[in-house]
Formats: structure tokens, C-alpha cells, sequence
């Protein structure tokens, strides 16, 4: 228990200065500020104090730390990390953007609406913004959205401005179902609909030709991930998006941003929106959140004026002695056009962005590829290894850097297998089963670079026993 | 702005990080990378190439010209910049946190899903309501979800296509009807009275069968509390029109009054805001919405609850685990791919735990206090005033308004805000809210010492005496900051506008 | 294994920049500015690389950290803390504390030999001069020593040479014995002695009546630690400095700083030096280092002309516009002075001296007392829960945290209780028996603000059960 | 320097941390507190009360008005300022190292036990020598260390009433002769010759039969390798005397020459320098001894390293655990209370560990080519001259001279360093090492980028050609720091010194 005569976080609680505060504004305590609250909705003293509200008394720092600590010791960090992706992914987040984003002048800053002030965020912001476009070869980024899934559906509306008038958007089947759930939740109070591709159940990959047939006057946007929620890489990318430029639609491309050090950026597939989660450049997993919706256009006024998010953009003060950075393009946001707004995104994930934009600058020209090619061969690794113990991948098309894997022709159940593993300390892959019910016995396993030789031939090896220790049942 | 960009950094061939390479045998046994040719890149990206201690100086140097709470007062009105504390700051950090995977095993993640199990309970409790999900990621994504409740409470009662219209005070933020829209709605605004309430007799001309919701922040962005809360509430049920709480102002009722208890049906909460999470220059947020448990289709048993989008935290008593339950057939669905933003949960959660309902309770009379003494100060200083309310005490916040000096003088609130700007304060929020012409609003919380706002006072006073005896002095304003006054004009102007690093070299080309 | 074509803490590891600087420099490689470098001591690049430095290989941070990590399992981390201290005392460390001394403008700076670009860091050090001095309630208390045990080492050391031809000091038998050991090994090689004051085997503190037998014309200063090493509040402070006043001898004090929450302050007490440790203060443990040496004296030239240690002072700008800092006092230190100089020390604790200025500007003026009271009482309450089952303090006299508990009369050694107590995972007191080998099974117990009444009552269920066990072999 | 003092800022009763109230049980068990009365502090310290976020402003914008490594280039001769990699920082701050007590049972902290074995492995191989010791704070410590062994090394030979003398050359850095006077030798200087080399003349008309060892750093401050090294070692050996070998410099040829190579006995080794930890503003440091097996008595089996100070981690194959051994009964005892400082020590092993023996060879050759470009750069450039060993390429730093600039009109290596920091540099040690008149002594280390040595060279040639334009101005310098030059006579004045606030209070009251 500690007292509360004072506190560390309302420096004017205490005797002296309540007493000044009162005498100058002329009342005699502090209730009598809350007078105009109707005494039946006014709350009393006591009545607050029993609600259950923490642990209904004030605690001290060494209180907090060690009832927390016991919370924390029941999560478990695995080592190596899951072998699960399925949209989030355990990178390596390097000591340097932790330290970076903890400082306090960015973690405990505003929004920069007071530009002069607020300079080095702006340029931190404008450089995540600059890094992205270059990664994504697209012109134009924003300072982020909430995640991948928010991204795609903000998308989808913009579209629906866009092409005005059209009420279809197509979404394939591959994509991440999380994601897709998100667009729906979006875009139907708006009375649009959403059709979806199918994907070859050989390959894995978007079916083009049904793309084709899909797509008519009615159609204001396509949209494709690669690689694919299998893991593939969708390799007729810009074929489809020829395909939705060809009936006016727009085209929208998801990207997992570290494929992007091996495969063709969304701006030179013909996209004119790209979207995507920055969560593997340089963020914890975070038990989902928070992440970094990377939100990217070409540069047509057309499409910008419909876009969503704050952007920073480079100028200089008007004396013109200095570059400067201000916000561009607010009559966009809500703060200015209200409901005419392009969406009501306020705070967005900026921390994140800086975050993500200190991994970039630490990566460079050549780290992309570099992280790429290990976590590619890492998988590919994988792969090999578990085709010696007979596990075999759904799809034949090519991977990145994931792949389902199918526990059917084993015969065993892919959760009494999870549970074998989770005993010898290993977080086996997703079961997509639920999502996918006609794939059967099928766990999507993904690889990075935080998983060592060592960590990958521990897995195939408990994995071997887990299947022996299931079928001896 | 000495500082350069990171692009004109660096040298080339140089790594901030060592990406290893793969492992001989792993070569061996996998051979080439081989993608299919038309998705190969083909070239680098454009990033530029620096050393681990170029990138580290660079942000650093970066962070030295930003301004957050650690650096001095941040009184932007409505966006309640406490102080955010480190203890929560390490804990939400630690890597038991961090390094959890979404959609790993329930079973090894139960220490946090407890912690989320409560703070929903807690929130609950705070805000007078009976559920509360955790899952939008700030303030406007919680309106989203507030309003989608809205529209599928109206759905489930086949009166959608007859609710069309969402009633917004002509006060409030920008994201109400933002989100109103965004849920498919057409907003009507509703105006203010002299005394800051809403004027209760356009109110009831305009709710009515159309009417699906009205959605509320109270206290208003004025700083004042809503004195016909309840009739409001009464009127809009009577309407089977349902009511929705905007709590970026509730750190100024906080243990003194409870949406609930209003006659509130959806409420969302700024953890960012009233629990002490930073702002990170922007987010990430956690904007939970919590809401009554009122009954919807008695048949179905559906609940209010029910119809809102995200996941669930519950407990299952059988197995003694928590679970996290997805959005059920009535719900709205999801706003994102998973639960919520962890990390600012936690320092919510570490914020409450901390305070107990008692440091909550003393935080709201400390806001309102430093508030109320900051307006006393500030009464009849030349060249400002005080609308709406007059006589009334405020909560959290208070608008101040610059017209008198910008009619006389032509010195806006702009350009007091740049004068804040060189006394080492962040300025206010300006503009805002609409109703009030050459608006300062002003919010201290209960993180900042009297002497703080007696200097803000001082210094509002001294840049009116400036601009009163040289009205163009306040033009040349900031001038202690790293740049003077940025030429906002000039960045949106079609021909200069440079969004990003490859727009400049592509203009520098002429290539646009 | 990783690449060194580039290295990201060596940036002119690149092709370029080594082509570009042997150009200039008018070499054809980097081997020929080693030609100086006889070559019978010249090393190959194959047989330095063959040698046993880390792995042989540089490693990338990701197996850095994985190697790293299963080494750090093998640490254990105690749950309550150990109930030990010796010396060392596992305190609260606030976050803030931390985060201030992460902070790359103070962590990666130098010694602040350019005041003007420094002056951020010297007030930092002046402050905690400052407000150690009133914690001491002494004037002058320099910018930090190594540890406590050195510090006496050096207050010795001074001693000698503000009372030259003195060849003696006292040093109390309950003092620290590490901290004895540290003394002899600096005043030996000067040909000085050291004599030992005895203690009183039933209060367990100095006896007094030998100090005044022993301090004579010869004794060049008599040291007293409070609480003595074993945690007894030593209540003839003042009476000991005045019979080494009388005699001419420095009289110098040794404190836990904590304990001064409720214990008078050495300047109070008439000690011309006072020294202690800082490591209570807001720093971790650190299994032993770097913790903070305390060293502080009374405003008399003729101590500070002989002061060892860096000391920041209050000035001004030469134009006088602004306050400013800068070192003072430098002619005693071996920069300048060199052989002649008041010690060898430069590189001493700085940056825990800032640690320790923030948390006592946390604490506040009724922080400390609040701390020492909460301590005391949870100290107390152990040494009662002890007597309930049997242990007894092997001293009488008043103690404040911590207390030798005997196990003699129970007739178990120690070292079996220890490890029944290890088994359920908890740290108990520190045997000293080694040390005092007189007092028998004896271990040293010690309780801080971490050890809550729910650990206590842990701790003496344990020590039951132990007790149980063992007698039960 | 605009931030007040600690004691002007906060306000009655305010406290930045929560301490809690003994429970109510305790108190009851425990009754009062007893203080003897005589003991009893009667006043509460005379600290400031400030809340916790009004502590973390203060020292966030101290800490901006600091300079670092990760602000700039910090060129400082001999203390080799590198970058301070933030995994090392992430690593050792783990709460499994600063958690640890340095008395808890050694089988709790084997992992630590490990990394410090192998770092005692490590740098002996780095060295040269058979065994290290990680027991000393610093590297003055560790020159300690080695002293006092030397003398150890004497008087179990029995002849430390002849052995009274250390030689030390004239370029030596100042803890030199001061750790050799502690431990209580008399100091004997041999000059330097103008090839940068030892005068060996000299040297040899010094060393005799009082001679008990030699302290010398290689290369030496002059950033010269000392190419008599080896006859210096027969010469000392032959007189029965040891050689001591201060690591300050060791950067420069770590990877090419190993002090053991070189016939030095005992060497210390400044992790906080060559091994990449940070110097924290002055320290924590970390100053390992090494020490070459040699034998010292047959007879007993003593040898060398059984005279140093401090604790060993060893390894005992019995049980397979690794222990703390203590100081035995030939050594010279204990410098501070535990092992070492582990936090540098950690960041050291850490540096190593990702380095590996070609990194920390790279490193050398690149702090030694960066050194050699500044030189070359800075060759016949006007005011400033390059003093001894003309002709011979640097190792890891060059001292210049501004003697002509002095001479010519008055503008003194310090006006250079302060003209050095309006830049945005940390400016070179100055003034050291003594041989060299108004020494500029720098050092860039491997850290530095080739284009920050080319500003530092350019801004030097500018301040050379302000100085001759106007040799008035430099004295006005700096001008772009948080202050202007800062009056160090006044600061010492016996009238104004003010080493604390109490001596500034009792001032104001007349006291002193």
C-alpha cells in the first residue's frame, strides 16, 4: 500500500499546491469543480473505491514489478521461436531500434502538428516513408495504417472512390483469411461486395484465368499477395494486374516486405496500391500488435487525393534558408474534411514506422537481399529435411519462405502431433485446417533467419519422434 | 535542421547489420535460389548504405529535434499528454511480451491473456459498462467499431435501411463523423449552446425515426460537462436510437462519473490517453470499446455486446484457461488481424494496477484543478478569451480563443502557438474545436507542475504585450526551434509537393 | 559465419574506402603501415586467425545473441532475491534510473575534459556531488571511486598524507573483511601498518574503550563502519571520532548510504572522510561490478589539497552570461601532476555516479527516510519470525537491515541448510563462518524493500523445513 | 545552459518514487522504530522533491546538452572512443547478469561464470601472456595491479630494498607514474628521441640495478611502434627487471604484435577502449592484467600470476563447475571488494565474441588507415606541424602541434579544440602527450568514417585560416555550444570555488 499525500506521476498532489490552486480559483475543494455533474450520475468516493479496478488500492513500482514478473513467467518465449508465420513473423529485431524508439522524444511525442517542433520526427517519418517507397518502388508511402489487414481494406474503400460508381472487388482465395475477414467488416456497411479468385489446388497460386473472367466494368479493384498465405510466389502477378487495368480496375498488390530483397517490388508488377505489414522489419511479434500497415500508391492525383493517412513531405521554411518537413495533404484527413474524410484514421502506428525505418537504414542496399536469400535457403532447408522424414508440401508452386505440410498421408492428427511437440519444448506450425477444411491434416510451417541449422534439425528430429510417439499410440 | 537526410548518408558498401550467410550445407542440399524469372528483382532497392554507428547518430541526432512530453509541457488540448511511465514502459518491453506469437498455443501465453482478462474488467468497471474488447488499434478505429455496433444493432432489428443518420455535436473531433461515415452512416450535426451544452432544442428537432445513434464526448471538447446528459440519453432511446461515448475526454470525469451510469450504450477509451500510454509521435494507440449488455433479440439472445467486432478475452472455467474468442455469427467481424496493440494495453494495465481506483480518481481532480487554475489565470488577460460556458467550471481541458487579438492586431492563434514554441512549451491544439474562432485548447493533465502552467501563463501574457506593441513580430515566430516557420504552403503546392525521397530525385530529373 | 567484405562497426570496410585512403596515403596495402613492426614479433594473418579469441570466426549478432542466451540460462536470477548482503544489497532499480544512463549522449561520452560540450554531464555529476553531500552532510564529495572497499583504501592513503610521518591506521574488526583486505593491499606497499580494534562479542559493536588505548601520536586516522558488517548499528560514532580528534588522527566513516534514512549522517558525526557505496542507490548488483565508491570530505584545504578523485564545480561563462561547469581542483590528479598526484584514478564510475544522482532525486527529501524505515522494518520482522522458530541473532546490539543468525544451537552447519533452502529455490544468508570462524555456523542475513512479508514468511517456512531435513538425515 | 539545478526545480512534499508503507502486521510485530538516540538523524537530507516525470525532464535535457559517440566523433588521443555496439548493451544490461549477486552460490551463475573464463582465455591469446585477471575497475587500475605484482615479484625475490625504481618514459600517460608511486616506487623518466622511438642511450645509463621494471605503452602516445621494443626487453631482463605494458594503445596493433610476443611480463588491457564498452562519461571502466607464466621461485612453484591481486575464474574439472578463487597467499591482495566490473566486461566478451580474431584484426588496420589518411590529409597544412618520427607511417593516432600557430599569433591548441567543437566535433585531447608543445592528440579509431575525417580536416585548415585572418576570433570560441567558454579560473578561484550545492548555499549565507 502506499500513501497517496503524494505522487510520483501528479507532481500537484500535495498539500501546498492543492491549497494554493484552490484558494486562487476561489472554491473551497475539489468537489465542488464536479458540481455540474447531476447528482444521480455523480459517483461517490466510496462507491469508486470498491469497484474492482486493479487491485482497488493504489500500488507501489516494487508491488507492480513483482506481481507482474508472475504473470510473465506463465508466457513462454520459445527457443528457437515458432516455426509459425501466417502473417507475423519471429525476426530478428536488432538492440539499435529498440534504443532508437524508446527515446523519449520520440516515444513520448505527439502527433507533429507543431511542425517546427517537431523537425526530427517529421524527417524520421519522411525517411521511413522515402525507404518504403524505395523498397516497394512506389512513389508515394504513408506515415502507416494499423496493420496488413487494415491496409488492404482502406485499400479496397479508396478503390471504391476511385472507380466510383463500381461495386465489385475481387480477392483471392490464397490470401491471409485474418485479412480478408478485415476487408469484409470494412467494406460491407458500404453496401459493396467482394468476390473471390479461386487458386490452382496443384500449384497453390492465384488462378489467372478465372481472374479474367472475373473482372468486368463492375470491378473497382483486384487485389493479390505474394507470396501467397501458402507461402507461394504467385508468379503472374503482373499478368493479373494487366488483367484489372485492361476493365479500368485497380490493381492491389499485399507483400510480405522481406520477399522483396528476391522478388519484383509492387511497382514494377503494375500495382497502384501496395499494401503489407512492415511487422518483420524490425518489430517484435508482439502478440499481434502493435504492427506497422504499410499503405503505398503510384504517383497520380488521382489516386492521391483518395488516399488514406497522414504524409510528410519535404520542403523548406519560407525564409528558405533550411529544408523543412511538414505534413502535405491534410485536407485529405478527418481532422479537416470530417466525413468527407478519406478515412478516420487519426493515430496510426508512427513509433512503428520509425522503428521499421532505423531496420532499413541499418539493412541497406544489399542487407534486404542478404536477409532474403538466408531466409529463403532456410526454409528450402526445411523443406528437404522434412521430405526425409516423409512430410511432404501441399503445393508445388514455389516458396519463399513458408509451406503447408501435409500430415494426411502420415495418418495422424496434426494437433496430436502440435501437442508432442509443444512437450519437447518446440512450437510446431499453424494448423490452417479451420480455415481450410478440404486440405485436411495440413500445418503451415515458416522459417527465418531466427532459425539456426541447429534450431531446423532439432525440429525434424523431435518432429520424427512426435509421429512415432502419436502412431505408438 | 542540420541534420541531413538518411540518403545523403553513408557510403557505399557499407551494412548496419551483418546478415550472416547460409550455411555451407544448407546450400549444398538446397542449391540456387530459383525464382521465377518474371518475379525476380533485378536490382537493389534504393536504400541508402550506412555503418551501425552512422544509423544510431542519425536517429539520434533526429530525436534531438522532436518534443515529447520528457522534453517539457505538451498542453494539446483533447490529446491528454501525460506522462508516461517508465515501470510501464519496461514491463510492456520485456521479451515475454514481445516475443509472442499471435497465434502460438494458448496454453504458453496465459500470463498475458490473464493481464488482457483484467484490464478488460477493469475497464469495464471505469467506464460503467459490462464488456469491453480490447481490439481496435486507436481512438478512431474504437469509433469505427463503436458505429458498426450501431449499424449491426439496427441490422439484427431490420430498421438498418430506415437508420440512416448518426447525430454528431457540432464540437467534436473530427473522427466521429469520420467514422460515422466510414460505418456507412450520413451525419447531422447537432449545435452547441451558449453554455457549452448541446442546445437541447435543435437536438430534439432533428432526432427522430431516421436517427441511429448519437455519438458524444463528454466532457465536450470545450472542457465542459454535458448538464442534459441524461435527458440526451432518454431522447435518443426513446428513438431506439443508441448512444455513443468518444472517451478522448475522459481523464475529466474519470472516478467522478461513468459513461454507463449516463445512459451511455458504447463507449471507446484512448489508453494512449487517460491510461498513460505514449503517443510514439503518433501511435500506436489502443482504443478498447466497451459496452452494455443490452438485450438486442431476446429470442436469438443475442446482446449488444455481441454485435461488436474483435476478439474476446474470456475465461474458461472448465479447463481454468483463458481463451481468445473470435468475433462470433452476429458480430461485426474484425478491424484487424489479431486481438489488439499489445504494447500500450500494457502500460494501460500497468497504469491501472498502479493507480487503483483511489490514484485514478485523484489523477481526474488533479486535471481538472490545474485546468481551473490555469483558466483563472488567464481570465481577462488582453487580447484572449474565454468562450462558451461562462461562469463554468471546466475538467480536463479549456478553449481559449486568440480572436480579439487577431481582429485587432491580426496576430492569430498560430502565431501564438509559435511564440509557445520558442519559450520551450509545445503549443496547444489550434483551430479546434470548430465552433471557437482563433481557438487555443488547452489540456494539462494531471502530469504537470503549477509552476509549468504559471510560465505558460507568463508566457501568453508576454506575446500579447509583444504583439500589441509590434504586431509583426509574432510573424517571424518560432525562432529557438531547430528551423523557423515551415513553409506549409509551399509543400503542398502541386509543383514543390515531395512526399517521399524518390519524388525529390524524380523531380531533380525532371522526370516529374 | 559472416562476410567481412563489410562490417557494420568498421565503415571504411568497403572496396572504395581502403582503395581511396592507400592512395592517398601513398601504400599499396594495409600490411605496409605494420612495417615497422620488427619482424620477429610480426604476426601472420593465419596464425592470429588460428588463435582462440570468441569462436575463431566473426559471428553475426543473431548467433551472438543465441549463444549468448543459453549461457545466460545457466544464470539464476532469485525470486525473491538472495536474503543476502555482505555488503551488496539487491534494492529496487527504477526503470527511469535505467533508462537515464541508456542514454547515448551520457553512456558513450568521455570524461568531459571539453566542458563546454559537456556541460549536460558535469551538472549531472554535480548534482550527484551535491546531493550525496547531503546525504553525508558533507561539502565536498568527489565525482566517484571505484567501490567502498577502494575508497577507504584511498581515504587511508589520504590520511597518510595529511598526517605525514603518521604510520598508522585503525580499522575496526566488524568491519567488511573484503573491504579490510582492499586496504592492506594499498597502504602495505607504502611500509604502513594496520591494527585491528576489536569488538564487543556481545553487542557486536566497536569497543571504545580500545579505541581510546590504541589511537595515539602515531595514528594517522581510525575508521568506523555503520552498520558494521554485521549489521549493527554502531552507537558511539561520535565518541570514537572525538578520541582520534584528540589525538590528531583523521577520523573517517564508512556508511551504507540507505541506512542514513534513519542514521545521522557522517558529517554530523565528526568524520573528516566518509565514504561507502553507492551500489544501494539505484544500481543493480551487478555480481559485484561497477558499483560506486563514496568519497566525501569536511571543506579544509588541507583535506582537499589530498582529496584523490575528479570533482566537477559550479562556475560561470567567462562572459559571465550563464552558469556553467567545469573540474576543479585538477593539480591534485595524475594528468598533471603525474607521480606526485593524490591517486593513479581516472577512469573511475561516472556513469553509475549519474544512476545514483537520479534515484536520489526520485527519492526526494522524505524518500530516503521512508526507504531506511521500510527496510528496518522489514529486517525486524524477519529477525521475529526467526526467534519463532528457533534462530537467534548471534549479537545484541540495535541492527538495521541485517543480522548474523546463529545456527550453532540448533546443531546443523550451515552449508546443509543452505543447500536444502537452494532446492527450493532460495538464496539464504551469507555463511561467515569463513571469516569469523569463532562465531561457528553464522550466516549473514540481510532484507531490503524487495523482500516482501510474503517472501519473509517464504523464507521461514523454508528455513524450517531445511532445518527439518537436515536434522532428519 | 538553460536547465536549472536539481535543487531549484520540484516543490514541497513531491516525490518521484512510491515507496510503500511498512504493512500493517509488521508494524504490529515490530512496534517502533529503535534508533539509539545518539544515532538517530534528526533532520530529512537536504535533497529536492520532484515528481518522477519532472526527473526525467531534467535529465533528458542534461543528457541533450552531453556529447558522445553517438553524437559525433569523438577523436580523443589514447582513449579510443569507439562505437559502443547496442547488442553488447542489450546483453549486459540482462537482468541474469545485473540481478546477480556477487556472493550467491557459484552454481547459480555458471553461464556468467563461463563468459568471464573465457574472456580471462581471450585476452591472453589477445596479449600474448598465459593467464588474465578481470579484477581491475579501470586501466589505472590495472596498471595498479601490475605494479604491485612487480613488487611482489621483488620481494619474494627478496630484493625489494634494491629494486626502488620504475622507469617511465617522458610520453607516458600521467596514471603511470602515479600507479607506480601507489605502489610505492620511486618514478625515473627516459626521454624520448626524435624518431618517436625510446632514446636507448638514456634508457641504458637509467636502467640498473635499482631498477625494478618498466612501464611503456606500444606504440607509444605519439601513435609510433616502438622499434626497440625487444632490445628494451633484454635490457630490462638482464637487469632483472620487469616489463610492463600499459594496453591503452593496444588498438593499433592488435591482430599484428602481441605484448607477450614482445617480451612484456605483465600487461593491462582497457576493455572500455579497444573492447568497444562505452566510457559512460568517465566510467565504469574495466582493466584486466595479463600476465606471462613465469617462474619466480622454483622452490615454492611460485609464479608470476600467483602474485597479482584479484580473483581468477577457474574451471574445475572435478565437478565440472566453474568457481571464483580468490587472491592466494603470494598475491598482492585484493584492489576492490568483488571480481571485476562485470557490465564492461560483459560488452568486451560480447565485442569479441562477434568480432572473432579477423574482425579485431580488421579493426586495427582500419583505425591504423584512418590514422595515416588524417595524417596525410593534415600534411603542410598552415599553423600546425607533426611532431617526431618523421617519415614513419602512424598506428592508431597522430599528434599534431599547433606551436606555429601559438608561436606566430597566439592562437593556442585549446582555441583549436573550441573551434573544433562550434563544428559539431568532440575536439582531440589536448595538450598531451607533454614532449609535444601544444599537442593536438588524435585519434579516430575504426569507427570513423573517412568523410568525417575529411570535415575534421577541413574545419581544421578553416580554423587555421580564421586564426591568421583574425586571431582575436578564435578566442571567442565555442560559439555553438550550450555555453560559451567557461571560466575554469573561477571555477578554482578559493573564493568562488563550488564543489556542491551546500558549499553554493553556505556561500549565499556567508557561511564559508
Amino acid at each position: 500500500m502506499i500513501e497517496t499525500k503524494s505522487h510520483p506521476w501528479i507532481p500537484s498532489l500535495t498539500e501546498e499546491s492543492v491549497k494554493k490552486m484552490l484558494e486562487v480559483i476561489g472554491v473551497g475543494s475539489v468537489s465542488e469543480l464536479f458540481k455540474d455533474i447531476p447528482s444521480e450520475i455523480l459517483l461517490g468516493e466510496d462507491s469508486w473505491n470498491k469497484l474492482e479496478i486493479g487491485l482497488g488500492r493504489p500500488l507501489s513500482e516494487i508491488e507492480v514489478k513483482e506481481l507482474v514478473e508472475e504473470k510473465l513467467s506463465r508466457n513462454k518465449v520459445f527457443n528457437p521461436p515458432p516455426f509459425m508465420g501466417g502473417g507475423v513473423y519471429p525476426h530478428y529485431v536488432p538492440p539499435v531500434v529498440r534504443y532508437i524508439i524508446s527515446r523519449g522524444e520520440f516515444l513520448t511525442a505527439y502527433t507533429p502538428y507543431q511542425a517546427e517542433i517537431s523537425q526530427g520526427l517529421m524527417q524520421a517519418l519522411f525517411e521511413y516513408q522515402s525507404m518504403m517507397a524505395e523498397l516497394l518502388e512506389m512513389d508515394i508511402v504513408n506515415a502507416s495504417m494499423y496493420d496488413w489487414a487494415s491496409s488492404i481494406a482502406e485499400a479496397a474503400l479508396m478503390a471504391f472512390r476511385v472507380r466510383k460508381g463500381r461495386r465489385k472487388i475481387l480477392l483471392p482465395g490464397n490470401m491471409n483469411p485474418l485479412h480478408r475477414r478485415v476487408v469484409e467488416t470494412y467494406v460491407k456497411p458500404q453496401g459493396l461486395m467482394i468476390e473471390t479468385i479461386p487458386f490452382d489446388r496443384e500449384l497453390g497460386t492465384v488462378d489467372a484465368e478465372a481472374v479474367k473472367s472475373m473482372v468486368d466494368g463492375d470491378t473497382a479493384a483486384v487485389y493479390v499477395q505474394y507470396p501467397n498465405f501458402f507461402g507461394i510466389i504467385e508468379d503472374n502477378v503482373k499478368a493479373i494486374g494487366e488483367i484489372a487495368h485492361e476493365k479500368g480496375a485497380l490493381f492491389i498488390t499485399g507483400v510480405y516486405p522481406v520477399a522483396l530483397g528476391l522478388l519484383k517490388p509492387p511497382g514494377e508488377l503494375g500495382a497502384d496500391i501496395a499494401v503489407g505489414d512492415g511487422q518483420s522489419l524490425g518489430l517484435g511479434m508482439n502478440y499481434g500488435g502493435p504492427h506497422l500497415g504499410i499503405f503505398a500508391v503510384r504517383y497520380d492525383m488521382n489516386l492521391v487525393r483518395q488516399m488514406p493517412g497522414r504524409i510528410i513531405g519535404l520542403t523548406t521554411t519560407i525564409d528558405g534558408s533550411s529544408k523543412a518537413f511538414a505534413m502535405v495533404w491534410q485536407a485529405r484527413e478527418q481532422h479537416i474534411r470530417r466525413e468527407k474524410a478519406t478515412s478516420n484514421i487519426c493515430t496510426n502506428e508512427a513509433l512503428m514506422a520509425v522503428a521499421s525505418a532505423v531496420y532499413m537504414a541499418l539493412l541497406g542496399k544489399t542487407g534486404l537481399r542478404r536477409l532474403a536469400e538466408l531466409v529463403y535457403y532456410r526454409a528450402h532447408y526445411a523443406s528437404s529435411r522434412m521430405s526425409d522424414i516423409g512430410l511432404t508440401r501441399v503445393f508445388k508452386g514455389e516458396f519463399f519462405n513458408e509451406f503447408p505440410v501435409s500430415f494426411n498421408n502420415i495418418g495422424v492428427k496434426y494437433s496430436a502431433v502440435h501437442e508432442k511437440l509443444l512437450e519437447h519444448g518446440i512450437h510446431g506450425g499453424l494448423y490452417i485446417g479451420s480455415y481450410y477444411p478440404e486440405l485436411g491434416e495440413v500445418a503451415l510451417y515458416a522459417f527465418t533467419e531466427l532459425h539456426s541449422v541447429k534450431a531446423i534439425d532439432r525440429l525434424i528430429e523431435t518432429l520424427k519422434k512426435a509421429i512415432e510417439e502419436v502412431r505408438g499410440r | 535542421n542540420r541534420e541531413p537526410l538518411i540518403f545523403e548518408l553513408g557510403g557505399k558498401g557499407r551494412t548496419g547489420i551483418a546478415i550472416p550467410e547460409p550455411e555451407e550445407e544448407v546450400k549444398r542440399r538446397v542449391g540456387r535460389v530459383e525464382i521465377p524469372s518474371e518475379m525476380r528483382r533485378d536490382r537493389e532497392p534504393g536504400l541508402p548504405e550506412l555503418s551501425e554507428v552512422e544509423v544510431v547518430r542519425h536517429f539520434t541526432n533526429l530525436s534531438q529535434a522532436a518534443f515529447g512530453v520528457d522534453n517539457g509541457p505538451v498542453p494539446l488540448g483533447s490529446c491528454t499528454m501525460k506522462y508516461n511511465p517508465r515501470i510501464a514502459w519496461e514491463i510492456a518491453g520485456d521479451p515475454r511480451i514481445t516475443n509472442l506469437h499471435p497465434l502460438q498455443d494458448e496454453r504458453t501465453v496465459q500470463g498475458l491473456l490473464e493481464m488482457l482478462f483484467e484490464l478488460q474488467k477493469w475497464l469495464a468497471n471505469i467506464t460503467g459498462m459490462d464488456t469491453c474488447i480490447l481490439h481496435p488499434a486507436a481512438g478512431a478505429h474504437g469509433e469505427l467499431a463503436g458505429v458498426l455496433t450501431i449499424r449491426r444493432y439496427h441490422e439484427v432489428k431490420g430498421q438498418i435501411d430506415r437508420k440512416t443518420e448518426i447525430v454528431i455535436p457540432d464540437s467534436a473531433h473530427g473522427t466521429n463523423p469520420a467514422s460515422a461515415a466510414m460505418a456507412g452512416f450520413r451525419v447531422v450535426e447537432v449545435p452547441s449552446a451558449e453554455d457549452g451544452n448541446v442546445d437541447m432544442e435543435a437536438l430534439k428537432s432533428i432526432v427522430g425515426d431516421s436517427t441511429a445513434g448519437l455519438m458524444i464526448t463528454n466532457p465536450s471538447t470545450l472542457g465542459l460537462f454535458e448538464e442534459h446528459i441524461t435527458d440526451i440519453a432518454r431522447l435518443l432511446h426513446e428513438h431506439d436510437a443508441l448512444l455513443y461515448y468518444d472517451g478522448a475526454n475522459l481523464n475529466g470525469i474519470m472516478g467522478y462519473a461513468r459513461p454507463g451510469d449516463m445512459g451511455f450504450d458504447i463507449a471507446h477509451i484512448n489508453i494512449h490517453k487517460t491510461f498513460g500510454a505514449p503517443h510514439g509521435g503518433g501511435g500506436p494507440g489502443a482504443g478498447p470499446v466497451c459496452i452494455k449488455d443490452r438485450v438486442v433479440d431476446k429470442e436469438k439472445g443475442v446482446r449488444l455486446s455481441d454485435l461488436a467486432p474483435g476478439y474476446r478475452v474470456i475465461y474458461d472455467e472448465d479447463t481454468g484457461l483463458y481463451r481468445v474468442k473470435g468475433p462470433g455469427e452476429h458480430s461485426a467481424g474484425l478491424l484487424k488481424a489479431f486481438l489488439g496493440n499489445i504494447t500500450p494495453l500494457i502500460w494501460g494495465y500497468v497504469y491501472i494496477l498502479s493507480m487503483g481506483p483511489q490514484g485514478l480518481r485523484k489523477a481526474t481532480e488533479h486535471a481538472v484543478l490545474i485546468t481551473n487554475y490555469f483558466m483563472k489565470l488567464m481570465e481577462n488577460v488582453k487580447g484572449y478569451t474565454i468562450p462558451y460556458g461562462k461562469g463554468r467550471f471546466r475538467k480536463h481541458e479549456v478553449v481559449l480563443s486568440a480572436q480579439p487579438m487577431a481582429e485587432e492586431i491580426g496576430v492569430t492563434a498560430e502565431d501564438v502557438a509559435k511564440g509557445l514554441l520558442d519559450a520551450g512549451f509545445y503549443a496547444p491544439t489550434i483551430y479546434f474545436p470548430l465552433i471557437v474562432k482563433e481557438a487555443l485548447m488547452v489540456e494539462f493533465t494531471e502530469s504537470e507542475t503549477p509552476e509549468n502552467v504559471e510560465k505558460y501563463v507568463e508566457r501568453l501574457k508576454e506575446i500579447s504585450r509583444i504583439a500589441y506593441s509590434n504586431p509583426s513580430e509574432p510573424k517571424t515566430w518560432p525562432r529557438n526551434t531547430s528551423v523557423g516557420r515551415v513553409d506549409v504552403v509551399k509543400a503542398n503546392h502541386p509543383k514543390h509537393v515531395t512526399p517521399t525521397w524518390r519524388i525529390h530525385v524524380k523531380r531533380l530529373r525532371g522526370e516529374i
